[in-house]
């Protein structure tokens, strides 16, 4: 019993990635009507940039907390402003293919600079150590990231829905030249959308730096599993995605402790499923 | 009168004339192949992948579906079709039978589940499906996981032809490209291409018509699928081995790429594509670890500058239809 | 045979998974061999070209196939990834060419899929298992669990693990299966800690060894008294993680660069020509020293008679001796043997510079650390 | 009975989340004739249409055509037992050329519709009806026209055109003429009344001088429900249909 | 076509009805292509402040590309647009709506992933004066009752209210209504010509696109008429009797 409380919890942990991926990857759908594949790599991108500025300008996790998000996010809105900019109006395949090629693209560079083995980063020293919860050893650091990010996800969700700027974006997927028409200055907005999703991305991947080996493929096949739980939360929905990150998260956690066989396929077996019953996934709205 | 691009495929209005003569060139510069010292495994491995394009392009040019697993059939026709050779010992055209209708099987799975939804979330499913694929086939014995099925025999084809012997071999494999494709071929201008045209345009329209559009696009899926696998069979006498890299989904992607880089929605286009790519893998392999990048910046470029692909843009160039 | 031109074929991961304990590396060593083997100055003609064969069986199988066909290459050196290296194999017996693997772990290369044509040179996962079971049990390590990856190579690597650690008196109090590419571990930490098991075998490589390495040390598991056990890790894997998350890691290899004069002295060449400025890894020590005995065995030949067979039987009848390895033999199903070792990663105390990593706990003799020939399956071996 | 009503409901009623877009709507369409249908903006028209036609499932009641119970059909099979629609946005298959889109329906009156092996030629033998079909309309010169590159109203007479070539034996068309210019709603009128003579025709519009000109019936529908029926003369006089439908000037 | 003279006369009288006020909107050689097709053929007209100007034309004529090239939502588009002694030819639409030009187009443009009410909030407020929510309700009262469901399972009718709807909580004081009564009943669409009246009462000034001619006639205070991209007549209300002749001839009502 305990055990499995220790599970669940350790569940809710890897939820947090999830859901911070995922809700980058569904503000950048929703908002831009692109799937980006490259996802993976700016999270990679993230995480080799908290490497950087601890190992080239000795500046901590702290300030790279914040610093890289937006150094990556400012990476992605100039991808946005010199690429992606070239396929409004296009059929999303072609979004997906050009960031498929862009995750290449990074990737291949990072690989050949760094290696495939990575680069060592470690916890900071404010957050090391860990709890004895009783039922488990909660490492400090672990518990920080589920509350970090969990406040980070409202604060989007927040950003997004309650403030005029969600109808903005939404109104402007479906029909940019009309909302343009309306006086909004529709691919300056379309941009810092971008950049916030990127920014969310490198985010998750500052957190998982001293977790995760940063190496140049850590997101190629997480992002696999971050669009399921994007697919299964209903894209472009935001509360959806940050509650199936979450949800998905400990629902993996359970299939690793009955049957870890199937721990990475449980994922794929529950979008067909939701996607069976409820095709615009939990929460997304009909279109 | 010009297209514009904003779908994904312009359906330009087709002369089958222009086609045939661009099919006679293509065959007859592959029958001749043999004699001009271009080295025959690179042309068989590139055919494969070539019908592999076409089938993939039937389901994204003509039925408005991208499917992002493809590779699931490709790889499940090489694993059945080599058990089958080198555990069953069964002879070779049985090996294909075999492979070919496992994937058609597969198809028809996930076909009725994956037609029931559109556009992005179709991509989706298709994704996961093959990804559970993978999982699955890394972890059956009879893949031999990482290893793969390895030392396939290649045999003789209906007890006479020896396909060990390349030039034998290059011709059975063309033989069969050329069968997958004129049926592709024929798929695409035939009154069942037409139906499927109007689908991808505005399905309720043709379901108000009396369509049942979910049989046309699971029908469509199944032909895409077996060919896939046909694909996939026939891989596996040139490569003579079966392997998780088949199904994994960076397979599917370069599938993907194939076509895009030929041309989505033209008929030639992801022969020209394969032929392309492969030709990239294999000889771009002494550039090292810049492969995957360089595939990566065609990516990007093909998707920004060249969006009708190779055989899109000659065609718009001159006016063909090809 | 008077021919003297030999054309060398470093076939490798260059750009994923296994592009630094091989890759680029390998191919430096290769050239390095050349050089160092002398047979230039006695007029011979050596070239050593490379390629990528992606991870992709079917990749590899072809260019090997038209390296053979077309380059007119002699032998294929390096292959890390067990399928592309079994695929080559079997290209490489067709063509009667010659292939070294120093870059593979699946023992089957010498077992159910030998060729006359194939040695395998550094590693296999048999030796991995057993030096690492059998000698950390002696060290006292004798209750194991095992986090295995969920596929034939991690399977293979259990079970010979278990096989050695019973052998010497230990007992294996559970194991879990995880899925290849995970990148969480915390759920199996746990209950790799709930086991109480002295030793936490590690049946899995690349990326999943590494995350799991990195967070068993968050988990606390090393200062709980547990003693980690990665059954397949490379020095350029210990040198991504830092010695601050490996330390008190054990496992085995066959080589590192600071175990006596000349493999320092190798290394430290190495080292200077390689692009970024790494320590050679086993797999790169590997391909060095077995061209060195190619190059031996063509010399005794007196010229290169392009029959793949019959150089491979001639380097068997040759014992080896190399800067790297020291004395040694191949075996007829084409097993290079030569000692293992044990070793287990410093703290950052203990460690004097950098690349200072290791210190050595064991040391299995030749004889014991690769698969008795009597046990091989190799069909080379029933005559 | 089922001979002189084509089309019969009976307490047709659907729910939006507790919104009743139609509520228990019983409606008998005479073999034959022109029924119209009229009402305000959002009194449940086009609701109606789609549940006639399945594209939407009723929450109660039933629907009869023909004599036989069609409450539970698919969409498709609808339209095979000859009920067809057409869409108050107008719906054609944008990247295929007039000739093609008429061609489409023909096609599948006529089968041949799964023959992935045979040459889409066997279907030039349609051609001749779908010019046929396309002057009847209109619209020879754009034969060869993609339909996106067509005007608005020509997109709509190509979409009756191509409900034509199903030859069904009952039209359901919703606002036929809107965004037309006069001389083709002249036209369209001028053809819906031709075709009348052979198919039955229920047809939602709001332009009046149309309705008055062709429909043999009219049904009044207001929040959902029937309000009244009868012919434009004496619909015209009844008070309630002034005020909520016709507005002051009428009358 | 039109010929030559015809023309002329019809941009000397434009000329002579904008001379009696400052116009508002000047447009001059207006020339616009979709792609490389070219649409509009050299357009020419005004409108002053406070005016009901109507568009007629056959369907295809170019008058929806007339008003999108004002808004500057045609790709392409060359000669002259003048608002308030502005040239905003080349400007962006955000700009241009910023200027207090709104439109509410043809195809009415509702958004899906919005519900009604953030449909109505969307267009940002350009300036004071647009009218309250209530006073929105009091024309449209079925828009109130449908506040929460989604913005496109409204009735058609109900979707062009609600695009004539949200524009006018906007300020803007120039409004480009292409067709706004097209699907509409006759009871609303009294309505609308009631608010087109008022609007204009109240100062705004509107550029109207019609098929209905029998509705144009009860707001409009001048008409162009056009063809084939390009204005070939231009008369005003009371000239209407005098010109029924012609109407009948361009438009065949
Ligand atoms: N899918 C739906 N979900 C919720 N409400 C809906 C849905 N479809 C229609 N409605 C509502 O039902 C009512 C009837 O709509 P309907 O489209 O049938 O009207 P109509 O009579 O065709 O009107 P119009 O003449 O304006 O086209 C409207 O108030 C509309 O908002
Ligand atoms: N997106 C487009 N691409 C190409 N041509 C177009 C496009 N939209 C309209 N056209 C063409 O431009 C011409 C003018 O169209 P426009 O929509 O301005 O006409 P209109 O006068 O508003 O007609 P209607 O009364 O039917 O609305 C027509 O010939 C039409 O076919
Ligand atoms: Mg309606
Ligand atoms: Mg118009």
């Amino acid at each position: 019993m305990q055990a499995l409380y220790a599970q669940l919890l350790v569940g809710l942990i890897n939820g947090s990635f999830y859901a911070l991926l995922s809700l980058g990857l569904a503000v950048i759908f929703g908002m831009l009507n692109i799937i980006n594949f490259a996802h993976g790599a700016l999270y990679m991108m993230g995480a080799f940039c908290a490497y950087f500025l601890l190992n080239l300008a000795n500046i901590g996790y702290w300030p790279a907390l914040i610093i890289a998000p937006v150094a990556v996010g400012i990476f992605g809105m100039i991808l946005e402003r010199t690429l992606l900019r070239w396929l409004t109006g296009l059929d999303h395949l072609y979004g997906l293919l050009l960031t498929f090629g862009l995750a290449l693209i990074i990737q291949g560079i990072f690989q050949n600079y760094f290696g495939s083995s990575g680069l060592p980063y470690s916890i900071p020293d404010a957050l090391k150590g860990g709890a004895n919860l009783g039922f488990m050893y909660l490492p400090i650091y672990r518990g920080w990231v589920v509350v970090f990010s969990l406040v980070v996800c409202l604060l989007t969700w927040y950003l997004i829905e309650r403030t005029r700027l969600g109808a903005y974006l939404r109104a402007a997927t479906e029909n940019p030249t009309l909302v343009r028409a309306f006086g909004i200055n529709v691919p300056r907005m379309i941009t810092l959308t971008y950049g916030l999703g990127v920014g969310l991305a490198a985010l998750a991947g500052v957190l998982s730096a001293p977790i995760n080996q940063v190496r140049p493929q850590m997101g190629a096949d997480l992002i696999i599993v971050v669009f399921a739980v994007v697919v299964i939360g209903g894209m472009g929905s935001i509360m959806g995605s940050i509650i199936t990150g979450f949800a998905l998260g400990v629902i993996e956690g359970l299939t690793k402790y009955f049957y870890p066989e199937a721990s990475n396929t449980v994922v794929f077996v529950l979008m067909v499923l939701v996607l069976l019953v409820k095709p615009t996934g939990l929460t997304g709205r009909a279109n | 009168m010009t297209v514009t691009t904003d779908n994904i495929i312009p359906v330009a209005a087709r002369t089958v004339r222009d086609e045939m003569i661009a099919f006679g060139i293509m065959t007859v510069l592959l029958l001749i192949v043999p004699f001009t010292g271009i080295y025959p495994f690179f042309v068989m491995q590139a055919l494969c992948f070539a019908l592999l394009a076409c089938a993939f392009n039937l389901l994204i040019g003509y039925g408005g579906l991208l499917s992002f697993g493809h590779a699931m059939f490709l790889g499940t026709a090489g694993y059945v079709s080599g058990h089958a050779l080198k555990v069953w010992g069964l002879p070779p055209e049985l090996g294909i039978v075999v492979g070919t209708l496992a994937a058609a099987g597969l198809a028809v799975i996930t076909g009725l589940i994956a037609i029931r939804r559109q556009g992005i979330y179709f991509a989706m499913i298709t994704l996961a499906l093959s990804q559970l694929l993978y999982f699955i086939y890394l972890q059956t014995p009879f893949t031999h996981g990482e290893d793969g099925i390895q030392g396939i025999p290649q045999g003789y084809m209906f007890g006479f032809l020896n396909l060990s012997n390349p030039t034998v071999l290059y011709y059975v494999v063309l033989a069969g490209f050329l069968l997958g494709f004129l049926l592709i071929f024929r798929t695409i201008n035939s009154p069942f291409g037409e139906v499927l045209k109007s689908i991808r345009e505005n399905e309720p329209r043709a379901i108000s018509l009396g369509y049942k559009t979910d049989h046309y696009k699971l029908l469509a899926f199944i032909l895409s699928g077996t060919l896939a696998g046909f694909a996939g069979a026939l891989k596996v006498f040139v490569a003579q081995n079966a392997s998780l890299t088949d199904v994994h989904w960076t397979m599917s992607g370069e599938i993907v790429l194939m076509t895009l880089v030929g041309g989505l929605g033209t008929i030639f286009g992801p022969v020209v594509g394969a032929f392309v790519i492969i030709a990239m893998e294999q000889y771009l392999a002494g550039f090292g670890q810049w492969v995957t990048v360089i595939q990566g910046v065609v990516f990007v470029i093909c998707v920004l500058a060249f969006r009708r692909g190779i055989v899109g843009e000659v065609a718009h160039f001159f006016r063909l239809s090809l | 045979a008077q021919d003297k031109t030999v054309k060398v074929g470093a076939l490798s991961d260059q750009s994923g998974l296994y592009s630094d304990l091989g890759g680029p590396g390998s191919t430096l060593a290769a050239q390095m061999a050349v050089e160092d083997s002398g047979l230039t100055g006695k007029g011979w003609k050596i070239d050593v070209i490379s390629a990528d064969h992606l991870n992709k069986p079917d990749v590899g199988a072809n260019i090997a196939r038209q390296w053979f066909d077309v380059d007119k290459v002699d032998i294929i050196v390096d292959v890390p990834n067990s399928g592309v290296a079994l695929a080559v194999s079997n290209i490489v017996k067709e063509k009667n060419g010659i292939f070294i693997d120093s870059g593979a772990g699946t023992s089957d290369l010498t077992n159910a899929q030998c060729t006359p044509n194939t040695i395998h040179w550094t590693y296999d996962t048999y030796m991995l298992a057993h030096g690492t079971g059998s000698a950390l049990t002696k060290n006292g390590g004798d209750t194991w669990f095992f986090l295995t990856a969920d596929y034939a190579f991690g399977a293979a690597l259990e079970r010979d693990t278990t096989t050695a650690v019973l052998a010497a008196g230990g007992k294996v109090l559970g194991g879990i299966k995880h899925p290849l590419n995970t990148s969480d571990f915390s759920s199996f930490l746990l209950q790799a800690q709930a086991s109480k098991a002295k030793v936490v075998g590690l049946a899995n490589a690349g990326g999943d060894t590494t995350n799991a390495i990195k967070q068993a040390a968050e988990f606390g598991l090393t200062q709980g008294g547990q003693k980690m056990a990665a059954l397949l890790l490379f020095i350029s894997d210990v040198h991504a993680l830092g010695l601050n998350t490996a330390q008190g890691l054990n496992f085995t290899e066959t080589f590192y660069w600071d175990m006596n004069d000349q493999t320092r002295a190798f290394s430290k060449r190495f080292q200077e020509r390689m692009k970024n400025h790494t320590m050679p890894t086993m797999v790169h020590a590997g391909v060095y020293s077995s061209l060195l005995h190619y190059f031996k065995a063509l010399e005794a030949l007196g010229g290169n008679p392009h029959d793949g067979a019959k150089v491979v039987a001639k380097m068997k009848e040759m014992p080896t001796d190399d800067p790297l390895f020291g004395k040694g033999s191949i075996e007829p199903n084409g097993r290079k043997i030569h000692p293992a070792y044990l070793f287990e990663v410093k703290t950052p105390s203990e460690s004097k510079g950098p690349w200072d990593y290791y210190k050595l706990l064991a040391t299995i003799p030749a004889d014991e650390a690769f698969t008795p020939l009597d046990k091989s399956t190799c069909s080379l071996l029933k005559k | 009975m089922a001979d002189e009503f084509i089309l019969e409901t009976h307490g047709l009623t659907k729910e939006f989340a507790g919104f009743f877009a139609v509520r228990d709507v019983g409606l008998k369409v005479r073999r034959g004739s022109i029924h119209a249908l009229i009402g305000p903006n959002g009194a449940g028209k086009t609701t109606c249409f789609n549940l006639l036609t399945k594209f939407l499932r009723p929450s109660a009641g039933q629907i009869l055509y023909k004599g036989r119970d069609i409450t539970a059909m698919a969409p498709a099979d609808v339209a095979r037992l000859g009920l067809v629609r057409s869409f108050q946005i107008s719906a054609v298959f944008p990247h295929l050329t007039a000739l093609e889109n008429v061609r489409v329906a023909l096609q599948r009156q006529h089968g041949h519709s799964f023959d992935f092996w045979r040459s889409k030629t066997v279907l030039d033998r349609f051609n001749g009806r779908a010019r046929e079909l396309l002057d009847d309309v209109g619209l020879s010169e754009f034969a060869d026209t993609q339909a996106v590159e067509m005007p608005y109203g020509r997109k709509r007479a190509l979409e009756i055109a191509t409900t034509l070539a199903l030859d069904p034996e009952m039209m359901l068309l919703d606002e036929p003429m809107a965004g037309m210019g006069h001389e083709d709603i002249d036209k369209i009128a001028a053809l819906i009344k031709r075709i009348s003579a052979k198919y039955t025709i229920l047809m939602v519009e709001h332009n009046l001088s149309v309705v008055a000109h062709l429909s043999d019936v009219i049904t009044v529908l207001t929040r959902g429900h029937v309000l009244a029926e009868g012919n434009y003369a004496d619909l015209t006089k009844d008070e309630r249909v002034k005020e909520a439908y016709l507005g002051a000037g009428h009358g | 076509m039109a010929d030559l003279k015809m023309v002329e006369t019809a941009a000397a009288k434009s000329a002579a009805v904008a001379a009696a006020g400052t116009p508002l909107l000047s447009v001059e050689n207006l020339q616009a292509w979709y792609g490389e097709s070219h649409i509009l053929h050299g357009i020419s007209f005004n409108v002053n402040a406070g005016e009901v100007v109507t568009l007629l034309g056959r369907n295809g004529a170019g008058k929806t590309t007339t008003l999108k090239s004002v808004m500057g939502i045609i790709g392409k588009r060359t000669g002259s647009v003048r608002f308030d002694n502005q040239e905003i030819i080349r400007a962006s639409s955000d700009k241009i709506a910023r200027l207090g030009i709104a439109i509410c187009p043809e195809e009415r443009g509702i958004f899906a992933s919005l519900d009604v009410r953030e449909n109505l909030m969307l267009p940002p407020v350009v300036r004071s004066g647009g009218l309250s929510l209530d006073q929105i309700f009091d024309l449209f009262p079925n828009l109130k009752e449908r506040l929460n469901s989604q913005g496109t399972k409204l009735s058609g009718g109900e979707q062009q209210m609600l695009a004539i709807a949200r524009i006018l909580r906007t300020g803007a004081r120039f409004l480009m209504l292409d067709e706004p009564t097209e699907g509409l009943a006759p009871v609303i669409i009294q309505q609308i010509g009631h608010t087109i009246a008022r609007l204009k009462s109240e100062g705004f000034t509107i550029l109207l696109v019609e098929q209905n001619f029998r509705f144009a006639s009860t707001v409009a205070d001048r008409y162009y008429i056009v063809e084939h991209g390009k204005i070939i007549d231009g008369f005003s209300n009371s000239e209407l009797q005098a010109n029924m002749e012609k109407l009948h001839t361009y438009l065949g009502v």
